[in-house]
């Protein structure tokens, strides 16, 4: 069963004037394609200079988040059955755009870099494997899940107006180590995210975790760092 | 830049508005009141209060104070642990209370003019 | 961390605050905010401190919010700069004014 | 045009598995770039599910013999042994190395790094299946590969993302360095190096239906190939067999692992029939053989072109805990939860035995006598050691791409001392200019989808599963006349400015070599071996057939040189499950 969708797309050509316009093309789609498919479907037979980012196609790689009838998405999972006739299509909110639906990720990757991405432990490692108990692998089993799509920062209402804000990716990201047993780091760690544009910006407006594809609680976890600081005591930082 | 709403931002952004208002009346208040030295000066303002417009506005800021507390009070619990889960039911019930609340206060209020 | 513990800690200081304030003032009869009944309660000690406390939580609590609006909107080290500064002694000023009614 | 030339000790194409291992080891005796097309993190390592292999012993009795064995079987014989038991013994240092920096593995009570069954892999030389698979729930590529990535930051290894690489250039037998389009701008960018590692992945985007990611379409094999360089035993392309219907995304063996059964249009659990003793956990070569023939004898459900894998009968805590991710794309994609329906599965083009042929320390070799290019290493999918032989154990590929990752980077860094820079000549820089310019201000009435469409289409059809002389020869025409037609193409996007129209049509152009070595490789070959079945030979040939093929470009078209299999302790045999 297939039926036609017009997919309207916010076009960013820097080459060009007008450098921003709204594109429409009708495509018409069956009920098992999703929308990366009528993407490839408008390049490849319409307009061969509509870019996006593309990979996995299958919501495991993070490439193909954008902004899909008011709400961020991977274009690889949203089913257009799912979805009304007319599809609106915007790169990532908040992000500079290159072009069309490609944004520049660089600050995105840059807040994930403060937080101390990598499990520190300087003792010296055992022989075997570290152990760790089940229960201990599943406090971090929803933040690992992550796939940094950039879905999350991007629909985060401080992160629009505040740049310097941290947001949810990266402190998801400081949690998964914070609390993995293995991990020693926690003094320096919540020095990097309990500052002034660390946890404390973060007001529970939950948009991060409506819009995650893989369903992470994000909220949820940052509330628990929140509640880690004032347990140690933090005191660095500035409010 | 349009994006869809939701409960969560809706509670944050009616919170955010709410408490600048708050924050402005704040000082408003203060000012005013540390300007009422004498009975006759205070008397003239409390029969000024009085008047139905004012009550109105009493009424709204009395509202304002309801949503801002509830929203507060959400966010409180889900930083004291209350489950994530139920953050959308709890923002319903808030709005609910907020209403109710609103309604018996309402009341009391007019009863004053009246 | 202590200033956001703080504004949660007045937050619910004001909770109470305005329950007993709305309950006093407009529940409970009519005539509890001419000038006499006013001037009465206020020269009772323990009322003092609960006004104090009250305004000092009030004005904490919203300058801190202030504070964060500033943080996340405004653009402009100096302008930043200035602004936050301004609404450190503001307060404080407030304070002053808001201490002198209670107490004299 | 200007061209921007920097300077590393080493250079690694690709931010895989294979590619960040490799960056780790070679740091702190150099500087290390690693160029990738994509964002590190979007590598296709990040879709690998089930697990990763080593004979740790955590759940039940193991040991790296077996898994030897069971690899040089899973092979068809064709793996060369020598490589096998340095990876089989390898696997388990490697994976504490793994733990150790950070991969948060499932865990069994103890605590330890918990294991599941997998495909072919069993205890005492294929007495029953063995838990061997190493796992972080269903996404266990994810788990290690951020691990890695998370590493090299620490290490301080230089990222160089979305850019393209477009030559590797070779003089004089050795490595001088390569060229990269930065795809944001698309400015040329120069990288001399002493020693540069190829780890960019596989190329499973020259089938119609596969688990491959749309940048694995294998360019860099192509850049070597079209160099004279030989490309190993390319006719071994592995389907695996539990691919979700119409759309190739894969369903981990895992799920066969946690007890899940194959079931035909006839409610029978077929696989009992082709693999008495391990059913349906039998190697992947096999399943996929099955899963087609009862399609072609009418019993796929209700007789369309696909069976079911059912998983009702499974724990649905084990379901949730152990397999979620595949329980999502079910929900996502099919609108089935696999605890109440079976999900129809057809067997998906999936990983690329075959490659630039390396010894086991990474060196690419040019010839069949050992002899190699100075500098030049290759780990990973891209490259064939041969640990896989004919056919691929699954979870062996995470162990492959780590294992030999970790010793290419050693043996790299090791002759930096004795390497001499890099020169890249401003003649090459200049014909990819031009290369460039050609392409996209060619004219013609072709489009890189329509011609891509029909390759893949092609490829699918002719040289998938099943293979005869007749339709291969056929492919073979078709390819040349796709060659033809790729003359013909024009890109309609002219900007500098990620032009990903244009980078389509160079892959494109890439793949069309490929496909034609892969075809070619397996015309060639006439016999059935692992994942290579010649219909019109069914058997497997071990007196003129037990050699590795190696394709060469020359000026007549493709030829072949042979290298013998090193057979070291398991002797060849029957291959019955």
């Amino acid at each position: 069963m297939s039926k036609y969708y017009t997919f309207k797309i916010k076009r960013y050509l820097p080459n060009e004037k007008p450098i921003t316009r709204w594109d429409e093309f009708r495509v018409k789609l069956n009920n098992m394609e999703r929308v990366l498919d009528g993407l490839i479907k408008i390049k490849e037979t319409m307009d061969g200079t509509l870019t996006f980012r593309k990979s996995c196609a299958h919501g495991v790689c993070g490439s193909c988040a954008m902004k899909i009838n008011g709400k961020n998405r991977l274009a690889c999972q949203t089913l257009v059955k799912d979805l009304p006739e007319i599809i609106e299509i915007e790169p990532l909110p908040s992000l500079p755009v290159i072009k069309d639906l490609v944004v520049d990720m660089t600050l995105f990757f840059q807040k994930n870099d403060k937080v101390l991405p990598y499990l520190i432990n300087e003792e010296p490692p055992p022989q075997r494997e570290r152990i760790q108990s089940p229960e201990d692998q599943h406090k971090i089993l929803e933040s690992i899940t992550c796939i940094m799509c950039g879905s999350c920062t991007t629909s985060c209402p401080v992160f629009w107006s505040d740049k310097e804000y941290l947001g949810p990716s990266a402190l998801l990201k400081a949690y998964r180590f914070l609390f993995d047993t293995r991990d020693k780091a926690t003094e320096q760690r919540l020095k990097a995210i309990a500052g002034q544009d660390g946890i404390w910006r973060c007001h529970s407006i939950f948009n991060c975790v409506e819009v995650c594809p893989k369903e992470i609680d994000i909220t949820k976890h940052i509330l628990k760092l929140k509640r880690l600081a004032i347990k140690k005591g933090f005191k660095g930082g500035q409010e | 830049m349009r994006y869809r709403w939701n409960v969560g931002s809706l509670a944050w952004i009616t919170h955010r508005i709410t408490g600048i208002i708050l924050t402005f009346y704040l000082i408003a208040h203060i000012f005013v009141l540390s300007h009422l030295k004498d009975p006759t000066a205070y008397n003239k303002i409390m029969a000024i209060m009085k008047n139905p417009l004012l009550k109105v506005g009493e009424l709204i800021l009395f509202a304002i104070i309801l949503k801002h507390v509830f929203a507060g009070l959400r966010i409180t619990l889900l930083e004291l642990g209350i489950s994530t889960k139920y953050q959308k039911t709890m923002a319903y019930i808030g709005a609910i209370a907020v209403a109710l609340l609103w309604i018996i206060g309402a009341f009391y209020f007019l009863r004053e003019v009246i | 961390m202590f200033s956001w513990l703080l504004h949660r800690v007045t937050g619910i200081i004001l909770l109470f605050g305005l329950m007993y304030h709305f309950i006093q003032m407009h529940f409970l009869g009519h005539d509890n905010y001419s000038y006499e009944a006013v001037m009465q309660r206020l020269a009772d000690p323990s009322w003092k401190i609960f006004n104090i406390l009250f305004l000092l939580s009030a004005l904490f609590h919203g300058f801190y919010g202030i504070n964060g609006l500033i943080t996340e909107y405004v653009k402009g080290n100096s302008m930043k700069n200035f602004l936050k500064i301004f609404t450190l002694i503001l307060p404080l000023v407030l304070a002053f004014f808001g201490i002198k009614i209670v107490i004299f | 045009m200007e061209i921007n030339k920097h300077y590393f000790d080493t250079i690694i194409i690709g931010s895989g598995l294979a590619g960040c291992r490799a960056a780790i080891e070679c740091t702190g005796k150099g500087t290390v770039g690693v160029l990738s097309k994509l964002y590190p993190t979007r590598s296709h390592s990040t879709a690998a599910q089930g697990g990763i292999g080593a004979a740790l012993g955590n759940e039940e009795e193991d040991s790296p013999e077996w898994h030897t064995y069971d690899t040089v079987k899973g092979s068809d014989f064709l793996g060369d042994q020598d490589a096998i038991e340095i990876m089989c013994y390898d696997a388990i240092p490697t994976i504490i190395e793994l733990e150790h920096m950070g991969v948060p593995f499932s865990r069994t009570p103890e605590g330890k790094i918990a294991q599941r069954r997998f495909g072919g892999h069993t205890k005492e030389f294929g007495k029953a299946p063995v838990r061997r698979a190493c796992y972080s729930a269903d996404r266990t590529g994810h788990a290690v590969l951020f691990a890695l990535y998370e590493q090299c930051q620490l290490r301080g290894v230089r990222f160089f993302q979305e850019f393209q690489v477009l030559d590797i250039v070779i003089e004089n037998q050795a490595i001088q360095g390569v060229i990269a389009i930065n795809i944001k701008d698309g400015s040329l960018h120069v990288f001399e190096a002493k020693v540069v590692i190829i780890a960019s992945g596989g190329y499973g985007k020259i089938f119609k239906v596969t688990s491959n990611a749309y940048a694995s379409t294998g360019e860099c094999l192509s850049m070597l190939f079209r160099q004279g360089l030989p490309l190993e035993d390319m006719e071994f392309f592995q389907f695996h067999p539990t691919g979700l219907y119409g759309l190739g995304i894969l369903i981990t063996e895992g799920a066969r692992g946690e007890g899940g059964i194959l079931i035909n249009g006839k409610g029978e659990r077929f696989m009992e029939r082709y693999a008495p003793t391990i059913k349906d956990l039998a190697p992947r070569d096999m399943v996929s053989r099955a899963i087609l023939s009862e399609i072609r004898e009418g019993r796929g459900i209700d007789g369309k072109d696909y069976v079911y894998l059912d998983l009702r009968h499974v724990d649905k805590k084990i379901l949730n805990e152990r397999l979620p991710e595949i329980s999502t794309f079910c929900k996502i994609y099919m609108g089935i939860d696999p605890s109440e329906a079976p999900i129809p599965v057809v067997p998906t083009a999936h990983y690329a035995m075959g490659g630039i042929p390396t010894d086991i320390d990474g060196r690419v070799l040019r010839d069949v006598d050992g002899s190699f290019i100075q500098g030049l290493f290759a780990a990973g999918e891209c490259a064939c050691v041969s640990v896989h032989g004919a056919n691929r154990l699954g979870c062996n590929s995470l162990l492959d791409t780590v294992v030999f990752g970790r010793r290419a980077g050693k043996a790299a860094s090791s002759i930096l001392k004795n390497s001499t820079k890099g020169k890249v000549k401003r003649e090459r820089v200049a014909l990819i200019t031009e290369c460039l310019e050609m392409l996209k201000n060619n004219k013609g009435k072709e489009t890189v989808a329509s011609i891509r469409k029909d390759l893949q289409q092609a490829m699918m059809d002719k040289c998938s599963v099943f293979r005869t002389e007749k339709e291969l020869k056929l492919l073979i025409d078709e390819i040349k006349t796709l060659k033809e037609r790729y003359k013909e193409i024009e890109i309609t996007d002219k900007s500098k400015t990620f032009n990903t129209d244009l980078l389509e049509a160079i892959e494109l152009g890439h793949m069309l070599t490929l496909a034609e070595v892969i075809a070619s490789s397996a015309l060639q070959r006439t016999e059935s071996r692992g994942a290579h079945y010649r219909e019109d030979y069914p058997k497997r040939d071990d007196e003129n057939w037990m050699k590795h093929t190696l394709a060469f470009q020359r000026e007549k078209g493709i030829t072949f040189k042979y290298k013998p299999v090193k057979i070291t302790r398991f002797k060849p045999e029957e291959r019955k499950y």
